[in-house]
């Protein structure tokens, strides 16, 4: 269905994005959520960064916590604001904030 | 004229926050959109509950008394009442331990309309054939 | 061109999440794309006029302004905003007040709509 | 009897943390207690006047009014209520209106101190 | 140190509970917390319920949810706000909201 | 004539919510509490950074830009100007893969205190020893 899930937190408090299927699901980490794209918790990335090849992280909220474009995961798409807006008209045929 | 499906999907418990308690009072707004609308045109939501929101709607709630808030419970019949389809996750259902007879019905209040449990795909479906998906 | 509906729910005064919703609004606005906003739940606080920007908070005035001027619809639920004792006098002017149904309303005329939910 | 110094944070307008919040304090101050309440972030927006009580949301005047009443002092973040918009002017009767320092000297004279943050 | 710790979610986004040591430690759940006394999720009782036997959940909390007394694990001591009182002041030398 | 010593344990991220920032602006306001005060009575807070708590003061942020507002970075480089003790979990900046260097100082402002890595038993014992804990 191309749906595009919006994730603004690191650790997530509901697990519905877990058990949706991946197929057609991209995932945009805003705010808190881009963290997932950096960190490596005990060592291991974010189970988010495997569960589709469609991921975004928005650049000014990398800026206000300090993190820099080489530390994202390479698989990870950054884009500002207005790269978000194309993402959502023509990566998507939906969008959700989890 | 068109009909515009929207999944409401209602993935946090009730209470703490509000939003979940404005997903059903939303959705509700479906019956009088059409003042606003074109003739023919209607917006049909689809109400769903996983996860932990399918908490916030068990029978026996009693809000007004220590809160003096309408109840969750209370909602959700209004929901069924004006004929929305209303679906809770049934693997969150045996998660928790959530029986079908803890879940409301409006019969008391002439509602034809039942909660429908469903698995999670069914969930899914629904939110595959909506036009909008919407998380409270 | 395309529609964008925005639903930007509770405790979003003062937070991140806000922020980022007006910000996409001036996006995708700039980019010529029709957009609506829609306020419920403690984000309807927002629409109170005469915010004073300090540097510690982020507030919601002046971009609110500035995205109607730039042709963005934005509506506050009215119940929500009354029962915080705000009243219509007090708002910022052109935000319009209105039921839940406005929200369906602009959901229906809308290519993606964007619920912003959570607490 | 002892001192109760709770700060409220947060997005707890409309929400369940802050109908604990006021139940507590008035439950405290019927056992004799000293009870003092501070307002911070969104909670600020709680002592906004003319607040219209929908059963459908929980709202707090008439409650932060009968709980001076009882003695509670109260007390909300100027700079995060100025930042919304609220004016002194607007603001129910008798609640104070200080800085930061405010909570931390009823800290200093506090048995219990119950700060609930969260958003 | 006699720490009662008021709970008011059940999916909890913080651990620091988790690692907090649970000698002199009380829970006070409230909110969405009083789920914890309640709930069998899987089968399995929340792990909450292990930590301290002192344990405290709060009547309205429970009646606005629909829950009866007599599903309340009996480790749980029901208390109202006026009850609540009480333990914040009898039961413990310092109390916290996660 | 007392001190009262407190505990602020920050464990949520910053930005998203306003709670771990307005930790840091309660916490610097001990400066000018007495004011309110009795003569020669005090608040003294510690300021304990935990789990993702840790994440929102690395260095390098800028949220002048795009948002208009100050950064986290900057707040707690204002609580060690003012000398304030400000301690983060070692086994969270291990565990998050942070180092020492990314932790900001302020000694381009002229402050002498520096931010403390120390284990999450001794945040325990700061807890314990304080009057009173206030989680953000």
């Amino acid at each position: 269905m191309k749906l595009g899930v919006f994730v603004s937190d690191y650790k997530l408090a509901v697990d519905t994005l877990d058990r949706m299927k991946g197929e057609n699901l991209g995932i945009v980490l805003v705010q808190n959520g881009v963290y997932h794209a950096v960190l490596k918790e005990g060592g291991k990335e974010s189970a988010l960064l495997g569960k589709t090849p469609r991921l975004y992280a928005l650049s000014e909220d990398l800026q206000t916590r300090g993190l820099r474009p080489e530390q994202v995961d390479k698989r990870v798409k950054v884009v500002d604001y207005s790269g978000l807006v194309d993402v959502i008209f023509n990566d998507f045929e939906k969008v959700a904030w989890l | 004229m068109a009909d515009v499906k929207c999944a409401f999907i209602v993935q946090r418990p009730q209470y703490k926050g509000e939003t979940s308690r404005l997903a059903m009072t939303h959705a509700l707004s479906y019956q009088t959109v059409e003042v606003l609308l074109e003739d023919g045109d209607t917006v049909t939501p689809s109400l769903c509950f996983v996860g932990e929101g399918i908490l916030g709607i068990s029978k026996g709630q009693n809000a007004i008394a220590p809160y003096g808030i309408n109840s969750s419970e209370l909602h959700a019949k209004n929901c069924l009442l004006v004929d929305m389809d209303v679906y809770v996750c049934k693997e969150d259902m045996e998660r928790f331990g959530i029986t079908e007879d803890q879940l409301p019905d409006a019969e008391d209040m002439g509602a034809e309309k039942k909660i429908n449990v469903v698995p999670f795909a069914q969930i899914e479906k629904i939110m595959e054939e909506a036009k909008h998906v919407l998380f409270f | 061109m395309g529609v964008l509906t925005m639903g930007v729910f509770p405790g979003l005064v003062g937070s991140g999440c806000y922020d980022f919703a007006l910000k996409l609004a001036g996006a995708a606005a700039d980019k010529g794309h029709v957009v609506n906003l829609w306020f419920s739940g403690n984000a309807t606080v927002s629409v109170k006029a005469h915010q004073k920007h300090l540097k510690d908070y982020s507030t919601g005035e002046k971009y609110l302004v500035e995205l109607m001027e730039k042709g963005v619809e934005i509506c506050t639920c009215e119940a929500c905003t009354v029962s915080r004792g705000i009243q219509k006098t007090e708002s910022i002017a052109k935000i319009q007040w209105n039921a839940m149904h406005w929200y369906l309303s602009k959901i229906h005329s809308a290519d993606r709509v964007l619920q912003i939910g959570g607490e």
